[in-house]
């Protein structure tokens, strides 16, 4: 049996933790639901001679179990919409980020880092397939599309996920805590090869990165 | 009224008819109830086989399917199961549950069935009409199982078919199991929309004198708002599908970027029809277990006037709240917001229902018999799809569990859970009125033990896989280095799921057993109060010697006014005026 | 909620929709209409709007003059629908028969009409593949198209009928429910041609 | 149950009235110096126009009981709300 | 005879590096086809300048693949050795006696993903032959035919020993075969309607054996240089020399 995976990113925190939040909650519904349910059938259960309680509802009660319900969910929906906006909402990504571009094609990630300039759409642009490498405790952010069809960037250990769709080009950040290496799924059904569009992210120490990168530049001179 | 009785003469005479008429080309409801009964069992049979082959493949990746040889090369070279052909399977095991098992089961059988019987009405409103809704239905289901003998293979980009995966053979190797996907789904839609303006119109026009909007049985409202949603979400889907079919063949491009198509666009279409769906598929399920949870807790159900509310509001809001299955998809977040909270709305009638059925259990006389377990089982995985449900209503969280098999484990609990085990409740409820013989106990609580737990045993762990990061539609999850130490979880849920369809077997057997040598039922063997319990099992065509008149509300159960711990609905009670159901 | 009610109040029974059952199936069966008609025109106009700028002037590719006297056509075979619906209600079958012809010519003509436009637009190579222009338009306009056959179809059999006297002496229950289609057909064109061809 | 008992409306100067209209329409759509949207917004409203005189006199929505309304408007809002969500996208 | 017959199974060997079997001139060596003559062409393509070097290829995610090279795996776009260009098409446009029917070979032409490469990288097949795609990758291959003319096709081979047989119905030159999987995959297959074509094996030789006395049109084809054209004029017995020259720009 599986647990959630370890935290890797800023906001894998806070997303874990409405998790419990909502495990706790509706754990709790679960058991009072489920306790009733068995307390009654064995309590009330049919013995020769016995007549229900002849009775067609309680107002009182109903408005309870309508009004608890809903005030819970409203909050609940509230709180949410805070930590969703603060990751997905396309207005207020971080600036100071370290940008690239990801083309996901059938069945592979195309990742496209800015070259020694630091800017990508740039002439001194590289990509490199399947590899992505960012530096630790500093935010990234990818421009994502797709080539093909819809397919979907996943990282468990950063609880970020988000589909890449063809003709659109979606921000996404993160910001990874922990360096190593983590792998990259695809989540949306792309195709034969869905099952194996695997890609790895690296988190690298900052300077690691700039070494990293600067020997890619190196090799693309060399390439050609 | 004059319409009721009008249709009791028309059919008058119906009986000197030849057996094809009589049984094949029906125009009796309950005949035709039947028939989409065997058709749709058929096709949940269907499914379940390749939801075993799946279950294969994840348990056993790689390995030949045991019996798998005789598969042909384009699926199973030497058993083994190919990448195209599992994502057919996973495509069409949807498909077959969704639209030919489940759907057909609630609203073909049971509307189909039951409206009449329960309103007092001697048939539909349009009979012929209803008789071509069967057999549209019939050929869609051929055209859909055709999709496997072409080449390029069947669909394959899932029971959702997002585009442009589905749009572009290129990209997907498949064309004609595709088209075929499309035009089956098509006919099906036009079969439904059939279907459901023939429910509404007899329900609004052909109630039984004394038969109030408040005094029909909860099964009857569920199924008239479920005909609703059928008739208004199903055109938007073949509207969708259409314009999906010309990508494929007239290369239209409504869906494939490079022309400017919009692949949103065929999500938005497709959930603003998907999620209504999810309501026809769960909606009458909810009616009828109200109307078997009274008769088994031998009580009026607890707040009937609220549930009937929460049935309409869940049908309204279910309009609201489609783009919760977009959260990741791109859409704008903005809008993420805002259906989340609707969403999160929905929860509540949902909520409501499940406490009404507890009240109704509350000081009860409860007996447990196979119908009546078989309708606590949903209300009790209900709960657990339900709450589930929750997780991913939450757009954080849904983030990280969207598309991994948290949302499987939901969406079977729901189905599963929910819709099957209701249906199995009504199937051993109605049982002896449609075919005059009772099913064996003693059989049916066999089966209901069984599945109840392997039904546990395959879909809760699931729970845990999606905890994990294990997404869906994976042909083999041990490429992935996360997901190789689930590979234990996935064996274990295979055995089970394995095991759950051994289950079905003492259901067929009594099923199939009783047609034939099942006891002779009596009219009321349930001691229920509905109309449909007055006449004879099986009900005489035209179903009622002369038009009922209706006195009660339908859950007057122990009621004070009577000896018997039961009223039917159209018993006139000598005296004192007492309370319908409120 | 205590909703009281006498128990044995059976006899005040509360009718339907006050309609009677095909009337009502063919309103049932128009909403569904409306929601698949909603599918296609909310395509084209979501698409519309994500591409505003390279939309072509539907004047520019269409013929405008053509489709306006094609819309008058279908205008007129409405008018002749309730007129021959009048006539089934007084009682006057002559009426009926001949009213209930010029519906079916008017209905004949404008397919006629449009298939002649198709192959004028094909042949100047604006096809259903042309774009999103293309796609939408063959798209809505087509599937209107076919609902005025299968109203033409209908409505010759209803003609038959007719002259078989089915709608004589004031059961006009028929004429009026396909009449109830044919007038929403209509009344889906008058949209069609406002936002297709005009705007 | 037969409430299609109401005197018939001038059909005919409906029929004037619809031709009127479409003339209309087809001479707006061809001035070329008014604002975009206000001609937009003419067609449609001359369009919606067109539509309420076939919805209420030809298919004589006007003279049915008042409880058929809610069965023949309940599409019309769904239809609106999809339309209108949908568009958030651009 | 025999001659061709060794240079058929050279070029493929050693285009195969080690590889899988067959392919090359893929039914050229059948004895149906011997009957329309005995007159053949064989020659040499040649690479003058300095040929480009061919990019390298990142398998560190396929170990699998990675440890059936030897050496930094790289796409073998250009292969050159000695100033002799492999992996040309040959094939004969024009010439043969017309309306002339010629018998398809039974064997199929076949070509083999093994270390994540296609061997070989140019094949020929005739209408109708089967082309036999093998896997001998312990890993997911898809191959995806993208031909213009004829119906493509996409299939996948998720295990070591898997093999499908496909035919084309409509000559074309070429059609495209990629891996989705390993997006560096490619190979050519050329669509004929007779059997008189070959490849160029690693020494830049091919051979065409086989052909009725006559003059023929030959066309070659590499993908990255494009096509040359040739006449030669054959007799009875005889073997026509040809050359074909292909240069760095």
């Amino acid at each position: 049996m599986q647990w959630l995976p370890p935290q890797a990113s800023t906001y894998a925190g806070d997303i874990d933790f409405m998790f419990w939040v909502i495990l706790v909650i509706t754990g709790i519904a679960f058991v009072v639901v489920e306790a009733a349910l068995l307390v009654f059938l064995i309590r009330y259960r049919h013995r020769p001679g016995r007549r229900a309680h002849y009775t067609h509802g309680n107002t009182t009660a109903e408005v309870i179990w309508t009004a608890v319900p809903a005030v819970t969910m409203i909050a609940l929906g509230i709180w949410s919409g805070r930590v969703w906006a603060e990751i997905k909402d396309r207005d207020r990504m971080p600036t100071d980020a370290f940008e690239v571009a990801i083309e996901a094609k059938q069945f592979e990630w195309t990742v496209t880092y800015p070259g020694p300039d630091g800017v990508l759409g740039t002439s001194d642009d590289f990509a490199v397939r399947n590899q992505l490498h960012v530096p630790v405790n500093r935010p990234v952010k990818i421009h994502l599309t797709a080539e093909d069809v819809i397919h979907s960037f996943f990282v468990p250990e950063f609880r970020i996920k988000q589909d890449a769709v063809p003709g659109m080009t979606i921000p996404v950040w993160f910001e990874a805590t922990a360096m190593g290496q983590f792998e990259i799924g695809c989540a949306e059904l792309c195709g034969l090869g869905h099952y194996r569009m695997r890609g790895v992210v690296t988190v690298h120490a900052d300077d690691d990165l700039d070494l990293w990168l600067s020997a890619q530049t190196a090799d693309e001179e060399a390439g050609t | 009224m004059t319409t009721a009785a009008g249709h009791g003469q028309a059919d008058a005479g119906h009986h000197g008819l030849s057996f094809v008429r009589k049984y094949i080309f029906s125009t009796d409801h309950k005949i035709i109830g039947i028939q989409f009964l065997f058709m749709s069992l058929f096709f949940l049979l269907v499914g379940g086989l390749m939801a075993m082959m799946i279950r294969w493949q994840l348990g056993y990746p790689g390995q030949p399917l045991p019996g798998g040889g005789g598969l042909p090369e384009t699926m199973a070279p030497g058993g083994v199961i190919l990448p195209e052909f599992y994502n057919s399977l996973v495509t069409m095991h949807g498909t077959f549950m969704v639209f030919f098992a489940i759907m057909p089961l609630l609203v073909g059988v049971y509307a189909n069935y039951l409206i009449p019987l329960k309103i007092g009405a001697p048939d539909m409103a349009f009979p012929r009409i209803n008789m071509a809704s069967f057999w549209i239905a019939f050929v869609a289901g051929l055209i859909m199982l055709a999709g496997f003998f072409v080449a390029g293979g069947h669909a394959a980009a899932g029971w959702t078919s997002y585009a442009p995966l589905s749009a572009r053979p290129d990209l997907s190797g498949v064309h004609m199991g595709q088209v075929l996907w499309l035009v089956s789904l098509i006919v099906l839609g036009l079969s439904s929309i059939l279907g459901a303006l023939n429910y509404i119109t007899t329900i609004i026009n052909m109630r039984a004198p004394g038969m109030h909007w408040f005094r029909m049985p909860l099964s009857i409202w569920s199924l008239f708002i479920t005909a609703i949603l059928v008739l208004l979400a199903m055109p938007i889907l073949s509207g969708a599908l259409i314009m999906l079919l010309f990508d494929q063949t007239l290369g239209t491009s409504f869906f494939s970027p490079p022309e400017g198509g919009q692949p949103l666009l065929w999500q938005h279409l497709f959930w603003f029809f998907g999620h209504p769906e999810v309501y026809i598929l769960i909606l009458p399920a909810m009616g009828m277990v109200s109307d078997i949870i009274a008769n088994g807790s031998r009580k009026p159900i607890f707040g009937y006037h609220s549930m009937v509310y929460a049935i309409a509001a869940i049908a309204f809001l279910g309009w609201l709240v489609w783009g919760h299955h977009m959260f990741q998809s791109g859409m704008n977040p903005m809008l993420g917001t805002t259906f989340m909270i609707s969403t999160m709305v929905i929860a509540v009638p949902s909520a409501i229902k499940t406490f009404n059925w507890l009240g109704t259990l509350w000081r009860g006389n409860i007996r447990l018999h196979t119908p009546m377990l078989n309708a606590l089982a949903f209300v009790s995985m209900f709960v657990i799809g339900g709450l589930s449900g929750i997780f991913m209503a939450s757009t954080p969280v849904d983030i990280f569990i969207h598309d991994t098999y948290f949302i499987v484990a939901h969406i079977h609990y729901v189905l599963f859970g929910g819709s099957l085990f209701a249906i199995f409740a009504a199937i051993y409820f109605w049982y002896p009125k449609m075919f005059g013989r009772m099913m064996s106990e003693r059989l049916g609580k066999v089966h209901f033990a069984l599945t109840f737990v392997f039904y546990n045993l395959t879909f809760f762990p699931m729970h845990f896989l999606g905890m994990g990061g294990h997404m869906r539609r994976i042909y083999d999850p041990s490429e992935y280095e996360f997901m190789q130490g689930m590979q234990g979880t996935n064996t274990l849920i295979s055995i089970a799921a394995f095991l759950l369809l051994a289950s079905q077997a003492p259901f067929m057997w009594n099923f199939f057993w009783s047609l034939w040598k099942g006891a002779k039922a009596p009219d009321n063997p349930w001691e229920d109060n509905g109309l449909e319990w007055t006449v004879p099992s099986p009900p005489p065509h035209g179903n009622f010697a002369k038009t009922p008149t209706v006195y009660h509300g339908p859950y007057e159960f122990a009621s004070p006014l009577v000896t018997e711990d039961y009223l039917p609905q159209s018993r006139p009670v000598p005296g004192a005026g007492g309370r319908a159901a409120s | 909620m205590s909703h009281a009610m006498a128990t044995n109040a059976g006899t005040a029974f509360e009718p339907g929709a006050g309609v009677y059952d095909k009337k009502l199936g063919m309103w049932v069966f128009l909403g569904s209409e409306v929601m698949f008609f909603t599918a296609l025109i909310g395509t084209y106009i979501v698409l519309r709007f994500g591409a505003a700028e390279t939309w072509p002037l539907p004047s520019s590719v269409l013929n405008i003059p053509v489709t306006a006297v094609n819309t008058f056509i279908l205008i007129c075979s409405s008018v002749s629908m309730v007129k021959a619906y009048a006539a089934a209600v007084e009682g006057n079958g002559k009426g009926l028969r001949f009213w209930l012809l010029i519906t079916v010519l008017g209905g004949a003509t404008f397919v006629g009409v449009q298939v002649y436009e198709y192959m004028q637009l094909v042949g100047h190579g604006f096809a259903p593949s042309s774009g999103l222009f293309g796609s939408t338009f063959y798209t809505m306009t087509g599937f209107h198209g076919f609902h005025v056959s299968m109203g033409v179809i209908c409505m010759s059999w209803v003609t038959v009928q007719a002259h078989r006297g089915k709608y004589d002496n004031g059961r006009y229950e028929g004429v009026e429910t396909i009449g109830l289609y044919w007038h929403f057909v209509d009344l889906v064109w008058i949209i069609l041609f406002t936002i297709v061809y005009l705007i | 149950m037969a409430t299609t008992e109401h005197k018939h409306p001038n059909y005919m100067a409906i029929w004037a009235w619809l031709a009127g209209l479409t003339v209309a329409e087809v001479l707006v759509a061809t001035l070329s110096h008014i604002p975009r949207h206000w001609l937009v917004l003419a067609l449609l409203v001359m369009a919606i126009w067109k539509a309420l005189l076939v919805a209420l006199y030809f298919m004589h929505l006007r003279f049915e009981p008042r409880r058929l309304w809610p069965i023949v408007l309940a599409p019309l809002p769904l239809a609106v709300i999809m339309v209108m969500v949908i568009l958030q996208e651009f | 005879m025999r001659s061709m017959f060794t240079a058929v199974l050279m070029a493929s060997m050693s285009v195969a590096c080690g590889g899988g079997e067959g392919g090359g001139g893929g039914g050229a060596d059948d004895a149906a086809t011997a009957a329309l003559g005995t007159a053949s062409v064989s020659g040499t393509v040649m690479f003058s300048g300095t040929p480009p070097s061919n990019p390298a290829i990142d398998m560190s995610e396929e170990q699998a693949c990675r440890d059936k090279h030897p050496g930094a795996p790289t796409d073998p776009q250009v292969v050159v050795n000695a100033g002799r260009l492999a992996n040309v098409f040959v094939r004969v446009t024009s010439g043969l006696p017309a309306g002339a029917t010629f018998p398809r070979p039974s064997a199929p032409a076949v070509i083999d993903q093994d270390g994540c490469l296609y061997h070989p990288r140019v094949v020929g097949v005739m209408v109708g032959q089967g082309l036999e795609i093998r896997n001998s990758d312990p890993l997911l291959h898809n191959i995806k035919a993208v031909p213009t003319v004829n119906r493509g096709f996409n299939i996948s081979q998720p295990q070591a020993g898997m093999s499908t047989t496909r035919t084309f119905t409509t000559p074309e030159i070429m059609v495209p075969l990629e891996c989705n999987v390993h997006g560096w995959m490619n190979a050519f297959v050329g669509v004929t309607e007779h059997p008189f074509f070959a490849v160029s094996g690693a020494d830049g030789s091919f051979s065409i054996a086989g052909l009725p006395a006559g003059t023929y049109q030959l066309e070659a084809w590499h993908e990255r240089f494009g096509t040359r054209t040739a006449t030669v004029t054959v007799a009875d017995g005889g073997t026509a020399a040809v050359e074909f020259t292909y240069s760095a720009n």
